[in-house]
């Protein structure tokens, strides 16, 4: 065929969305070899001062390993909740269509209001939560200044954020299989366990590896509830390289070393995400469908 | 199938777009709509319920008064304002554009934004010369980052009948930079003490206190005596607790970004602002940041044993917890800026007549930077009281309606405006001209009480008279040093790092960030901050 | 046993979900002194309702900030961004679903790879070069130019449902209507267009999400005249932190969205999104 | 005036070669059968036609006009695939009227001629169904109506009816006849891996293997005279069984047992290894002598019984009419009558066929 015809199909999106990011992209480059700042505006040339910067610096360093788990810990939450209450709204439920649109309703929340909300309920003084723990008769818990309840905080408010988007996903995942392998499975006597271990859950490997990695990328910038809820803190203990990069960038205005971050971290969240692509591909091949 | 939506939006959007603007151009087509006479009375009450049981006051003389800002047509021009949110700054700005929109048949753009956004917005407007703004408000201590992009203030505002002419000197000096009025000061901001009377006056408490020390209670005149006496009063019941509040020794800025470095330098400066010392608090004279000396170090020790007397959560209050938890009878002892004092003077405060000012504690002992030892102040104890930072707005360099511009602010700050806003708890004006210190007006007007309001004024008028004060670090980068000073402070309250350790940290970043925005910069602005230091203006 | 496991799951999950959302709807109707002295819980008991919080965002007297205008904002740039992204994101899409590109080394996976890779940099970075760029271009403070930036974060989502749902119909479809006379793009129009309903509404639908839940770059991007809802209620956050109007403000911006929830679950029994996740 | 492949060849990574070096004249007003085993390239070189299937080298003629240069959209090419291919958001009418429209009728004439083309494959009382709500044989029906209605040059059905039920296929294959014939200006060309598909609608075979046309000719030519043992293997159903032989000393003998008296046909043959087929049809069991084995397995088909019986040359099938009770495991011995043996080299190449081969 042609090539006019595929390359009116791709080109045309291609275009717009390099159109729309190669300058920021190409600028974001440039301007980490200079030193624009809050004092020094432009773009001059200091070579790899920030890159060496960086390297020494170990807030930043940090807040990346602090990404790590946060991000796999509440993905993989988010993950085995969401397809627990897909199974659920699957099949075998009363009031099925109410439960759907209760789950998914979070989802639909803007997540830096609703960062506030939850700032509301695990503030300390007056959040609802020491509310309720005090009526119980219990102490008050440290939600937001110590490290332990603050990350558990943060974990909650990402699973209440993020859980439908996997449930729907998952749900509608579910309700395209097709209905013979479980025919299969049910003339075979398989118990409900195993129907799940070897019918279900291979036929959504692909969609959920689907639905893992676009998380895994949201999930990877991690900021509105971090900035909204603790700022980062106690100390550094909740702060995520989203968060830094923030205050580095537009709080303190040091536009190119906010940069230098910023790239780096996108060259690392891409290396990674692709490595765990290909884990995922491998994985799921052998029990291939 | 969206195309189809828009359409219909469209629709309905564009008819109501165009009936808006001809709403609006209608009056700025004949120019003012609002005539005023001379002397007559001012009276907010048109402009919502809000405003309904705001006093009324008599239009002043001063040049920017409403009559005298009604002869003036801005018919067909406008002004773009970038204020901070609704109400602190953002209601006063908004409610004085539409009050000048009547009066001069302009039209005034005001755009809300949070206090950090508020930064970012107009650095990034400036720095890529996007011009997107006539008027910005700031807070006073950015103004090194923010000086060459700001018109200076004509003399016809700061002198003569101006409305910034009234001005306490002392604030007449913040409000420059090199000598040029570039800010237009709308506000002034002190940090002093807030301490409970159901507690120091009472009896009862008074006994509890020296039972348990073997002292006499009396208002803390440094930060040890502060800590002690926060310590001893955690978890006791005063007389006049409101009902269902449990009570706490300390309520403090702690919340990184939070404005947390105002707490933090008032519980610094004692300990190493040194009256004998000139030449720099901040910085020695070669620029060697002074933040891990051991007066800081000492101040910050104070700190984080004080976290054990806070309220539920105090380790995490920014200053909108600080003003909420304090006003609401959290704690024997606060301080920083005015809005927690204001809160607790409202009618409907459960504290209300329990609450004095006081100068801001001292310290037994303060560090010699050149003799590196620590030296025994003049009568025990050394006062350094921080002259913290208040609201200030500014006319940018590059606008092309600075006349209209500077007109609209001093509008906004005129004689009849400023007396009607002071009383408007929530708009963020404080007392700053020399008119504004008599207790008559709060007293008689607010209905505060006098003993409260007595200890006020005379706190006040201290840090005028008082010659050991510490400024803001008013250089460029001062974001960046504050941040960086705050992370590392964060860090030690929570446990993470010895006050020490954290403090070199922030030391070794400091000289980081000194050398990123180079030297000799910092260097010459920093003469400036230390003429305030050393009383040299 | 697993009967009572389930019904217990389902219910703490439940209430999981419903707390924040119950606790802002309180304390939208909750006056100052029901928030600040500690948690309320129950009206009329623990507090006295207030319509304060209300009153401050909806026209009136009242009002201490107008979110029509800012709803409508959030709609025309949710809208465009919406129906930019389908458009183009399907068309990628299809293309990629159908043909083999091929440049050097990269092969149709590392094409899909790259549109998806835009959702990784973090908007912080991009706040000052696309601030740059909307200038340069006089976009800034424009609906365009919000929703050409929105646009960048949108269109990877719609190439990555779309892909696997152009995947999942049959190619004899598109070879038939060519076969027929259809050259490819109005074998696209023709038929398959007419066929992924189901996957451009979901498509469509997190493309609505997504837009109308953005603050970062409309914070950047805009002042005074494309001011979105989000941004207009986080700039209600001052000095002190108004929970009640707060909280009102998100319960005020979420209901449009939850009435999507409503659309998305009729698609689901349907079962007409099968198709669209595949 | 007419189709012609010159050294079609389509390769593939994965598969290896598609299509092998094809040169063909197709000739309009002819009906062409493609025969072949699933995977012998069929579909690939209906593909290359359609244009569906870019070819790595050689060229595609209509009509003396180079077919590469043109688009599929105006190859002008009708289709009727294996799987009922419909639009499913269209009616059946709807369905049937959207080719006719892109070919620039309007919109009378279309309906008109959509209405004639749904009436001859009897589906006028579902015009307004989808074709979701319809069974398969009339998805496919209606699929039959769209490609037949357009009139085209070019037409090509890929294996037609082979979702379809046994009846509907006999019924269909005679309506093929009848519509194939009246389309006097196309070329016609038909694949289907069935022998008696291919006989039932005569015109002329090509039998396909690996890629390449291995034979071509008229059904009777094919079939009594299949060049090698794969055509013989292809074109015969039940298929043929072949077994390897030797001739020496004037007789024919299969493995090492059995052996016959060489026909006259093959008195000039030299001795030495041959391999030998011969028709199910053609088998009939020994009342004495004979090639004895074992019975693999029995098939029974409508009025005739297929027994597959493993001997130590190899597999014999062998058809017999009427149902006969014969069991798995019992020991048979099948007389090969000579006469009706082909015989092969050892390369598979046709040496001599049995007269009447095609009865």
């Amino acid at each position: 065929m042609k090539k006019g015809y595929p390359r009116f199909f791709l080109l045309p999106g291609l275009i717009l969305l390099i159109a729309i990011i190669i300058f920021p992209l190409l600028f974001t480059i440039r301007v980490t070899f200079s030193s624009w700042n809050v004092s020094q505006t432009g773009l001059n040339f200091i070579g790899g001062e920030n890159w060496a910067e960086m390297a020494r610096d170990t807030r930043y360093w940090g807040s990346m390993l602090r990404l790590f788990y946060l991000s796999f810990l509440t993905v993989a939450i988010q993950y085995a909740l969401g397809f627990a209450i897909a199974l659920f709204a699957w099949k075998g439920i009363a009031a099925r269509r109410f439960f759907r649109v209760l789950w998914l309703i979070p989802m639909m929340t803007t997540p830096s209001l609703m960062a506030i909300i939850w700032r509301s309920i695990f503030t300390e003084d007056i959040g609802a939560l020491n509310g309720l723990l005090s009526r119980a008769g219990l102490d008050p818990v440290n939600w937001l200044t110590e490290s332990g309840p603050a990350n558990v905080a943060i974990t909650i408010a990402e699973v209440w954020q993020w859980t439908p988007f996997m449930f729907l996903i998952l749900l509608a995942g579910l309700l395209s299989l097709p209905k013979e392998p479980f025919m299969a499975a049910a003339i075979d006597g398989a118990s409900a366990w195993k129907t799940f271990a070897r019918v279900t859950f291979p036929m959504m490997a692909p969609i959920s590896i689907g639905a893992i990695m676009i998380r895994l990328i949201d999930a990877s910038k991690i900021f509105d509830s971090v900035f909204t809820m603790t700022r980062g803190g106690p100390g550094n203990a909740t702060e995520t390289p989203a968060a830094y990069i923030f205050q580095r960038s537009l709080q303190d205005f040091q536009i190119a070393y906010g940069s230098t971050l910023a790239l780096t971290y996108l060259i690392l969240a891409i290396l990674t995400l692709t490595i765990i692509g290909k884990v995922f591909a491998r994985l799921s091949k052998p029990r291939g469908i | 199938m969206f195309t189809k939506k828009v359409k219909t939006l469209l629709a309905v959007a564009l008819p109501v777009a165009l009936a808006a603007s001809v709403v609006v151009i209608t009056p700025a087509s004949a120019g003012g709509t609002l005539t005023r006479t001379p002397g007559q009375e001012v009276s907010y009450k048109p402009y919502g319920p809000e405003y309904a049981n705001v006093a009324t006051t008599k239009d002043g003389n001063d040049a920017c008064s409403w009559y005298n800002t009604s002869k003036k047509d801005y018919s067909g021009k406008t002004l773009r304002v970038l204020t901070h949110a609704i109400p602190n700054m953002g209601k006063p700005t908004a409610l004085h554009a539409k009050q000048f929109e009547e009066l001069t048949g302009g039209k005034v753009e005001v755009e809300h934004a949070s206090f950090g956004d508020l930064y970012a917005k107009q650095l990034r407007s400036f720095q890529t010369d996007t011009n997107q703004y006539d008027v910005v408000f700031n807070g006073s201590y950015q103004i090194g980052d923010f000086h060459s992009f700001y018109a200076k203030v004509p003399d016809s505002v700061t002198k003569g009948n101006g409305s910034l002419a009234t001005l306490t000197p002392l604030y007449k000096e913040l409000y420059k930079w090199d000598g040029e009025t570039k800010l237009f000061g709308i506000d002034a901001d002190r940090h002093f003490l807030k301490y409970r009377t159901d507690v120091y006056e009472n009896a009862a408490a008074k006994a509890f206190y020296k039972s348990k020390t073997g002292k006499e209670l009396a208002v803390p005149k440094t930060w040890k005596e502060y800590n002690q006496h926060a310590k001893v009063f955690n978890g006791y019941k005063p007389a006049g607790q409101p009902a269902g509040v449990k009570f706490s020794g300390t309520t403090e800025i702690t919340q990184k970004g939070g404005l947390m470095f105002g707490a933090f330098i008032d519980r610094v400066a004692p300990y190493a602002k040194n009256p004998n010392v000139k030449g720099g608090f901040w910085f020695d004279e070669n620029m060697v940041p002074q933040v891990n000396n051991p007066g800081f170090v000492a101040g910050l020790t104070d700190f984080v044993e004080a976290t054990k007397y806070m309220p539920v959560g105090g380790k995490n209050f920014d200053l909108s917890k600080e003003i909420e938890s304090f006003g609401r009878g959290d704690s024997l002892l606060s301080y920083t800026w005015d809005d927690a004092w204001s809160k607790s003077n409202e009618p409907t405060s459960p504290i209300k007549n329990k609450v004095k000012a006081a100068p801001l504690p001292g310290a037994e002992k303060v560090w010699n930077r050149v003799t590196k030892k620590w030296d025994t102040p003049k009568g025990g104890v050394n006062y350094a009281p921080y002259i913290a930072w208040g609201w200030s707005s500014a006319v940018t360099a590059a606008s092309p309606a600075k006349a209209m511009a500077f007109d609209y602010l001093c509008f906004w700050a005129n004689e009849a405006n400023h007396k009607l806003d002071l009383t408007i708890g929530d708009m963020g004006v404080n007392p700053s001209r020399t008119g504004d210190f008599t207790s008559d007006f709060w007293v008689k007007e607010m209905n505060w009480g006098k003993p409260a309001v007595d200890s006020w004024l005379s706190t006040m008028q201290n840090y005028e008279k008082n010659t050991n004060r510490v400024f803001d670090l008013r250089v460029p980068g001062v974001s960046d040093y504050m941040t960086a000073m705050e992370n590392g402070v964060a860090k030690a309250l929570a446990g993470q790092a010895t006050p020490q350790k954290a403090l070199d940290e922030v030391a070794k970043e400091w000289n980081a960030i000194t050398k990123r925005v180079g030297i000799t910069k910092v260097k010459s602005a920093y003469q400036n901050v230390i003429a305030l230091e050393d009383n040299i203006r | 046993m697993y009967k009572v496991l389930k019904a217990t799951f389902i219910t703490v999950w439940s209430l999981f979900v419903l707390f924040p959302i119950m606790w802002a709807i309180t304390t939208s109707f909750k006056p100052e002194s029901a928030v600040v002295n500690g948690a309320t819980f129950i009206p009329f008991l623990e507090f006295q309702p207030s319509l304060i919080g209300w009153k401050a965002i909806l026209p009136g007297p009242d009002s201490i900030t107008n979110l029509m205008t800012p709803t409508l904002n959030s709609l025309i740039v949710t809208a465009g961004a919406t129906a930019i992204s389908l458009i183009f994101g399907s068309l990628a899409a299809y293309g990629l679903s159908r043909f083999t590109y091929g440049w050097k080394n990269y092969s149709n996976a590392d094409i899909i790879f790259f549109f998806v890779s835009q959702r990784i940099m973090p908007p912080v970075v991009l706040a000052i070069p696309f601030f740059l760029l909307l200038k340069q271009l006089k976009l800034l403070d424009t609906h365009l130019g919000l929703i050409l930036v929105l646009t960048s974060g949108l269109m990877p989502i719609v190439v990555w449902l779309m892909v696997d749902f152009f995947n999942a119909l049959p190619r004899e479809i598109d070879e038939m209507a060519m076969l027929e006379g259809c050259n490819p793009i109005q074998a696209f129009f023709r038929t398959i267009l007419p066929l992924s309903k189901p996957g451009l509404t979901v498509a469509g639908m997190f493309c609505v999400i997504f837009g109308w839940n953005d603050v970062f770059f409309a914070l950047t991007l805009t002042a005074t005249k494309v001011l979105t809802l989000p941004v207009a209620v986080i700039a209600l956050n001052g000095t002190v932190t108004p929970y009640w109007i707060l909280a009102a403000s998100t319960v005020f911006s979420i209901i449009p969205l939850v009435g999507l929830a409503f659309v998305i679950e009729r698609f689901l029994s349907r079962g007409s999104l099968g198709g669209a996740v595949r | 005036m007419s189709l012609i492949l010159k050294n079609v060849s389509v390769s593939s990574d994965k598969d290896g070669v598609i299509l092998d070096d094809i040169s063909f004249e197709f000739k309009p007003g002819r009906i062409y059968i493609l025969i072949g085993r699933t995977t012998s390239g069929k579909t690939s070189l209906m593909r290359a036609i359609a244009g569906l299937l870019p070819i790595d080298s050689g060229e595609i003629t209509m009509n003396g006009e180079n077919f590469d240069e043109k688009p599929i959209w105006e190859r002008d090419v009708a289709v009727v695939y294996q799987q009922f291919i419909n639009y499913p958001n269209k009616s059946v009418l709807e369905n049937v009227e959207f080719p006719l429209l892109r070919k620039g009728m309007s919109k009378t004439e279309a309906r008109e001629a959509a209405l004639a083309s749904i009436n001859k494959v009897g589906l006028s009382d579902y015009l307004d169904r989808k074709p979701a709500q319809l069974s398969g044989g009339q998805q496919q029906r209606v699929a039959l109506a769209r490609s037949l209605s357009r009139k085209s040059q070019i037409m090509l059905l890929d294996e037609p009816l082979m979702n379809l039920d046994y009846k509907l296929r006999e019924q269909l294959r005679v309506e093929f006849r009848e519509i194939f014939n009246s389309q006097k200006d196309a070329v016609t060309i038909y694949a289907t891996t069935e022998p008696p598909e291919a006989l039932i609608l005569g015109a002329e075979i090509l039998v396909m293997h690996e890629g390449r046309i291995v034979q071509h000719g008229s059904p009777t030519e094919v079939y009594e005279k299949p060049q090698s043992t794969t055509v013989a293997r292809v074109i015969t159903d039940p298929p043929m069984s072949i077994l390897p032989v030797s001739i020496s000393n004037g007789e024919i003998r299969f493995g090492d047992g059995y052996a016959q008296p060489i026909p006259a046909k093959m008195k000039n043959f030299k001795e030495g290894r041959y391999q030998a087929g011969i028709r199910a049809n053609d088998i009939e069991i020994a009342k004495s002598g004979g090639e004895k084995g074992t019975i693999s397995l029995v098939e029974v088909s409508g009025s005739e019984t297929l027994v597959y019986v493993d001997t130590p040359s190899g597999e014999i099938v062998l058809q017999m009419e009427g149902i006969h009770d014969v069991k798995v495991g019992e020991s048979i011995s099948v007389e090969l009558p000579s006469n009706r043996l082909f015989l092969f080299e050892t390369n598979g190449a046709l040496c001599v066929s049995p007269d009447n081969a095609g009865e």
